[in-house]
């Protein structure tokens, strides 16, 4: 592998990041699943940096999972979008970061639709007027979380308090990075790093002091899909897609599996317990454990010292508890099931084949 | 006043097989000729290759036999271009050695550029150690150490690495690279007998005379197994082999294959280099930045600009005898050309 | 085990590097014609059995080249070597014989 | 003439005995062994063959052409025909009139098998000897008719080509010993009668050698030496004999009796075929007569070696001869003994298969095209498969069937299933079965009465394996020539210089001559080949060899194709789509089918 024929290749894809001012649009996913992900996202941003990162309460889902699921058209989408960035300029902002890679790839597919096509965009200036009274102008700078966590990747290392470094051995933790289809394999461009070798969560994790790992089934889709899943008798392909990448990262035993998509990293996550529950195979470097399956929102924090359970790391499948004592983090194993107030929220049962504690 | 032919001047840009030949044919006729080429040598892509395909003639031998005699012709390496001027009759051509030269006609043997093969980044050239070019393999087989060749056992060729792919910008087919392919599978299957060699093909193209028995002897005899598909990606095990997927099209599943060695075969890209002349002169150009001939039936070695004529793959890929041919043709339009002036 | 009512599929790729080339090579050895093959399908489609079996002779040949052996002998059985594909094949390969040897070959399992 | 002796024994003679008893052990072993393995029904054939007095004439017939007279080879190669019958007649006759004589002069001694063979040294004359002189010259005359024989046979040995065989086989050791006794045999008899001539007396050939010998050898010295010399080449030979090519000499008796009987080649190694190889007298005529010699390196390929390596047991390289043979029938054509070795590589083959799984549900999906189903009356045409590939032949026999108003349907327009040859001449016969049975089935659910073919592949399969009563099976040579001859189509004679090539299986294989040369010869001038009728060569295409390559296939079309060309034709015609297929290209005259060539020519 040579690493400087990389970084050539991502030379050629950088793409300017604003440092500051921003709208910011959850994930649907993610604010179900792992809403401790985008709080951490916006303490961080907002309380840790300084920065101005402004979240309308009236904002909405950008429609993305219908719209890939064949249940709305396309102009749907648009005018649904088109009403967010309305929010945004109702605001004040000119950037706009999407905390969802679905909603990343379907805006700037909206947006390169409307360059191409203004007659589409005028289309939707009307439907979104005729919807609710509403205009709109396109945002300057479309970004994804990860981008913005990449564009701040040494603000981060520069707060570091756990970095991703087993403390036992001193040798940098070994760092699977998935980056959600939809983030550059749609518009390469329009990333950090392009589609083939993409840059945005391994120069995170370079910056935190972990290693990549680049395992033959790197560029494949974690098996996500939307019809895949959706549809009970399609489920086995996901499943078998997630399945082909841990067959192929296996070997490599990663301490970490870093994610960019909430989709991706839902996946990536439970579907290491039905792997196990059907197999009886466990993946990484701790045998009866899974590889725990994080945003880069969450490996951020917990670099940063965020609690754990704070977090709410205890939301995802796979146990993180192995990756914590790796990384020296210090928890209360007692508060891993106590909700807000300290309150119960009770153990959950144990499968039989992954360990959850 | 009546010019004789010693007195009037050809200036021939490109020092590769088609300048060396049109050179020597326009100095038969009586021409002085001015060849110019920016390497410290002649001979051109020519000069980087081993052996050629069909029947394994030394490119050493040919090219050396190309220039034994170079007759009168002044022949300048090292040496660019650095301004042409169109004159009233002819053009005034300024040389980085500080020379000028009033051509009456000039001649553009300006050749290709071989693709850069790490613009297709899924497959890892640059990045990957055990990925190299199919002008690598030629350096191998020259004998100049090749680090990635090291004892494979298992090679793949990748056919149309930045050919028939509008991807990279070129739609076109660069016509050797099948053969090429071919050629080195059977030549890298005799330095390693034991090795599996495999060729990812979308369609083998072996039009010319003897490229035909050549396939069928690298499938009988030296067993090169011929995979009818595209690779998609290359990635990098555990072990620093590679692992390459592609579509076996021929019977519609994917396939997977981990190797010791891929050779990409890079095609042609027009020459970046004669670019500022043909923007100076107002040469009209193609789509994928070849240059464009008056009338690619009847007038191949013309150009739309008077006294400026082409020969070789300046105007698009060609085989080394395509483009011998066409050296001599443009020496016959140059001198049609100066009989009438 | 649970049964989620899904599961993994098998793979449907052809893995070169699990395919045991030992029975292919014993294969070429004996019927060295086998490599000439360019899979041009002329004994496909003059195959009497085409549209009523999947029997494909071009597809027998690619098949057992890349270790999908049980596919291709399913093809085989419902050869009836009438020697079409001997009359038609371009590059002069004695399908008829290759035929058998394969039989004869991948019977020893 | 009386005895010379009381005891009317001497020492001698052993070696002749136990020779003799060696062989007859020998032969009555090995003829119980090949009873025992015929399959049952054939074994009832042989013995129900026994009783039946029309069998017993033809076998005699049979027997005393073939083995004795040797009329195959006369008729193909008389001087080699001379050789052979020289010795077997001469021979036989030497052992006939022994017996003659002993039964004559000395019947008592009759019982005792070794006298009348050394006859001439027990005896001596008497004043009535001249009532043997008869029988002297008759021995003299017929010992000098094998001698003569024998002086050939070493001549061949020499010179092979003078006989018109262009190559001979090579012996082996045993062969060569027993050739040398064979050799030996003869002249020493002759001397020893020689030596004898002045006691048992002599006619023209050992009177004058006995008075020639008596001038300087004392020849009573040499009466007992020359004696044993006899009696020990003989009884060599004989115990040779079943290691050798000469074991034909008692085989082919049996094999005869056998092949009259009915019997066919069920097993290439055991009852039936084990006479059939031990009757192989290496002889070599199949040697020239195979298509395949015109390369060297198929050499070891002819049918006398594949022979021997039956005989030995030498499965691999039996398996590799059996593979590559054409199955062209020549070799059996040429054979003077009539080896059936055709049938027996065939049941090689399919001894040597791999139990390969056969899958031919799918079969049920081929159906009759529209319109042909339940119509009586009918001629049904089945092109077969190879027909699909030239549908040149196809065509014409449309128009031909159409032009004489034929009411006819086209059972395998779309395609058919394979009529079952293929998979016969590959030795898998079960498999066959399934096409057989299929094809029967359509062909009874058409309701023709007639099943016309163009492929002589398929007409001899229908012929020999289908079980078709009251459909009459007819191939299309003879279906025209029958048209013609009814006047149902009228030819107009183009005045084309014309030759037919016999199709190996309609030829040889179903004895078909006649017929496509009546129609050709109204047509054009028709010429013949070289080497035709049963003669003909295989045009390279068959699909009888499994292993033969497409190079070495090529060089036997070229090498039919000259033979075509023999006297000059403009065209070539034959009747078979594979050699229509497989001339083609080579030909240096266009290469025409028979249909064609009748529908072109046909009256309107």
């Amino acid at each position: 592998m040579n690493y400087e024929g990389k970084k050539k290749i991502w030379s050629e894809f950088q793409k300017e990041i604003p440092d500051d001012r921003y709208f910011y649009a959850r994930s649907c996913i993610r604010q179900n699943f792992n809403p401790g992900a985008e709080q951490a996202f916006l303490d961080i941003v907002r309380n840790r940096f300084g920065k101005d990162f402004y979240e309308d309460p009236l904002h909405t889902t950008c429609g993305g999972i219908a719209y890939h699921s064949d249940t709305t058209p396309e102009e749907t989408s648009m005018t649904i979008i088109a009403r967010q960035f309305s929010l945004m300029n109702q605001a004040g902002y000119k950037n706009f970061v999407v905390s969802c890679v679905t909603s990343f790839g379907l805006h700037s597919e909206i947006l390169q639709t409307w360059e191409e096509h203004p007659e589409i965009e005028q289309k939707i200036h009307e439907l979104l007027w005729k919807a609710c009274r509403r205009e709109f102008t396109k945002p300057e700078f479309l970004m994804h979380s990860s981008d913005m966590m990449y564009h701040y990747r040494f603000l981060i290392s520069e707060q570091a308090k756990y970095p991703l470094i087993n403390v036992r051995t001193g040798e940098p933790l070994k760092v699977v990075e998935h980056i959600g289809c939809h983030y550059s394999k749609i518009f390469p461009s329009k990333s950090v790093g392009g589609a083939e070798y993409p840059r945005v969560l391994a120069g995170l994790v370079e910056a935190l002091g972990g290693s990549v790992v680049d395992y033959p089934e790197r560029r494949h889709c974690c098996g996500f899909g939307f019809r895949q899943y959706l549809v009970k008798a399609n489920r086995g392909y996901s499943l078998t897609n997630t399945y082909k990448k841990f067959e192929s990262m296996e070997p490599f035993h990663p301490d970490l599996i870093i994610t960019n998509c909430p989709g991706c990293n839902y996946f990536l996550d439970r579907w290491q317990y039905v792997i196990a529950e059907t197999t009886g195979k466990t993946y990484g470097d701790t045998p009866g454990y899974g590889i725990p399956v994080l945003s880069s929102e969450e490996v951020a924090a917990l670099v940063m010292g965020y609690d754990p359970w704070d977090l709410g790391l205890q939301m995802h499948q796979v146990a993180v508890e192995p990756l914590l004592d790796k990384m020296g983090v210090q928890y209360d194993k007692s508060r891993k099931y106590k909700g807000v107030g300290g309150k119960d929220l009770g153990i959950p049962a144990s499968p039989a084949n992954i360990r959850i504690f | 006043m009546e010019l004789t032919y010693q007195q009037r001047n050809v200036v021939i840009i490109g020092g590769g097989p088609a300048g060396i030949e049109a050179s020597k044919a326009l100095d038969a006729l009586g021409y002085t000729v001015f060849l110019i080429e920016r390497e410290n040598r002649l001979g051109g892509h020519l000069g980087r290759w081993d052996r050629l395909f069909p029947y394994g003639t030394p490119a050493e031998d040919v090219l050396g036999q190309m220039t034994a005699s170079m007759g009168r012709v002044k022949w300048f390496t090292s040496t660019e271009v650095t301004q042409v001027n169109k004159l009233e009759r002819g053009y005034n051509i300024i040389l980085s050695n500080g020379l000028s030269v009033l051509a009456d006609a000039l001649l553009l043997t300006t050749g290709f550029s071989l693709f850069n093969a790490s613009k297709k980044e899924e497959y890892g050239y640059g990045i990957y150690d055990k990925v190299i070019t199919n002008a690598d393999l030629e350096d191998y087989f020259s004998g100049i150490p090749v680090p990635a060749v090291d004892n494979p056992r298992r090679i793949g060729f990748v056919h149309c690495v930045g050919s028939r792919d509008e991807k990279v910008g070129n739609r076109y087919c660069s016509k050797v690279c099948c053969a090429t392919a071919v050629k080195q599978a059977c030549e890298i299957k005799e330095k390693f007998p034991d090795a599996v060699v495999y060729c990812f093909y979308m369609d083998l193209r072996m039009f010319g005379r003897g490229y035909e028995d050549m396939y069928l002897e690298a499938q009988k005899k030296y067993g090169v197994i011929f995979v009818r598909g595209r690779v998609s990606e290359v990635s990098e095990d555990k072990d620093g082999h590679l692992f390459v997927k592609a579509e076996d099209t021929l019977s519609g599943k994917p396939l997977r294959v981990t190797l010791d060695l891929l050779v990409l075969m890079a095609g042609m890209s027009h020459n970046r280099a004669v670019d500022p002349i043909a923007r100076t002169l107002a040469l009209s150009t193609m789509e994928d930045g070849f240059l464009k001939p008056k009338d690619s039936l009847t007038a191949a070695q013309a150009s739309y600009c008077t006294g400026v004529f082409y020969a070789g793959a300046c105007t698009g890929p060609k085989t080394l005898p395509e483009t011998m041919a066409e050296a001599r043709a443009a020496a016959t339009s140059i001198h049609e050309y100066l009989q009438e002036q | 085990m649970i049964d989620f009512g899904y599961g993994i599929s098998p793979s449907s790729a052809i893995n070169l590097d699990k395919f045991d080339r030992t029975r292919f090579e014993e294969l070429a050895r004996e019927e060295p014609d086998v490599l000439k093959c360019m899979a041009c399908g002329s004994c496909a489609a003059s195959c009497p059995t085409a549209g009523h079996s999947d029997m494909n002779l071009r597809k027998v040949i690619l098949l057992l080249g890349r270790g999908r052996e049980d596919e291709a002998l399913r093809m085989v059985s419902h050869c009836m070597l009438c020697g079409k594909c001997l009359i038609v094949c371009p590059r002069g390969i004695n399908t008829r014989h290759l035929i058998l040897s394969v039989t004869k070959i991948y019977q020893k399992k | 003439m009386k005895d010379r002796f009381i005891s009317g024994y001497n020492d001698f003679v052993l070696p002749f005995v136990i020779g003799m008893i060696f062989i007859i052990t020998y032969l009555v072993i090995g003829i119980i062994r090949v009873i025992v393995q015929l399959p049952a029904a054939d074994r009832k054939k042989f013995f129900l063959s026994l009783i039946n007095p029309r069998l017993w004439v033809i076998n005699l017939k049979d027997i005393i052409c073939d083995v004795l007279l040797h009329t195959k080879i006369w008729k193909r190669k008389p001087l080699l025909g001379y050789m052979h019958s020289s010795i077997a007649f001469g021979w036989f006759m030497l052992i006939v009139l022994g017996h003659i004589e002993t039964w004559l002069f000395v019947p008592d001694r009759l019982s005792t098998f070794y006298y009348p063979v050394f006859f001439r040294f027990f005896v001596m004359e008497t004043d009535h000897t001249l009532k043997g002189s008869f029988f002297f010259f008759l021995m003299d005359f017929f010992l000098l008719v094998v001698l003569s024989g024998v002086f050939l046979a070493m001549f061949k040995r020499i010179r092979s080509m003078m006989f018109g065989m262009r190559r001979t086989t090579k012996n082996q050791i045993p062969d060569r010993l027993a050739m040398y006794c064979l050799w030996a045999i003869f002249p020493v008899r002759l001397l020893a009668e020689s030596f004898t001539a002045g006691i048992a007396g002599g006619s023209f050939l050992t009177r004058p050698m006995y008075w020639l010998f008596s001038n300087f050898l004392t020849n009573t010295y040499h009466i007992l030496p020359t004696w044993w010399a006899y009696s020990t080449l003989l009884g060599t030979f004989f115990v040779l004999l079943p290691f050798t090519r000469y074991m034909h000499i008692p085989t082919e008796a049996f094999l005869i009796v056998l092949r009259n009987a009915g019997i066919k080649v069920s097993h290439p190694r055991k009852g039936y075929s084990i006479a059939q190889i031990y009757s192989c007298s290496n002889c070599g005529m199949c040697i020239d007569a195979c298509p395949m010699m015109g390369q060297k390196k198929n050499l070891r390929f002819a049918t006398v070696y594949f022979n021997r390596l039956l005989r030995r047991r030498n499965w691999a390289r039996c398996e590799e001869s059996a593979d590559k043979c054409l199955m062209c029938g020549k070799c059996v054509a040429v054979c003077p003994v009539g080896v059936d070795s055709c049938n027996i590589k065939r049941s090689l083959r399919g001894l040597r298969a791999a139990p390969a799984p056969a899958d031919y549900s799918y079969f049920t999906s081929y159906s009759l095209p529209e319109g042909v189903e339940n119509s009586q009356e009918k001629v049904l045409y089945y092109a077969g498969c190879m027909t699909q590939l030239t549908p040149v032949i196809s065509k014409a026999v449309a128009a031909v069937l159409d032009h004489a108003g034929v009411d006819w349907s086209f059972m395998d327009r779309d395609g058919g299933i394979c009529c079952g040859r293929p998979l016969i001449l590959a030795g898998r016969d079960e498999r066959a079965q399934e096409m057989i049975r299929r094809n029967t089935e359509l062909i009874r659910q058409s309701g023709a009465t007639t099943l016309l073919l163009s492929c002589p592949i398929c007409y001899k399969v229908f012929c020999e394996n289908y079980d078709l009563k009251g459909i009459r099976i007819v191939h299309y040579t003879e279906y025209f020539d029958e048209l013609v001859r009814l006047g149902r189509i009228t030819l107009r004679n183009s005045g084309e210089k014309l030759v037919y090539h016999d199709p190996c299986e309609l030829g040889r294989g179903c004895k078909v001559y006649k017929e496509p040369r009546r129609v050709l010869g109204a047509v054009g001038e028709l010429v013949e080949a070289e080497k035709h009728h049963d003669e003909s060569i295989c045009c390279g295409g068959s699909l009888g060899s499994l292993t033969l390559s497409y190079d070495d296939r090529k060089d036997i079309t070229m090498k039919a194709l000259d033979n075509l060309m023999y006297a000059s034709p403009e065209r070539i015609v034959t009747a078979c789509p594979l050699c229509l297929k497989t001339f083609s290209p080579y030909s240096p005259r266009k290469v025409s089918d028979f249909a064609e060539v009748v529908a072109r020519n046909m009256n309107q």
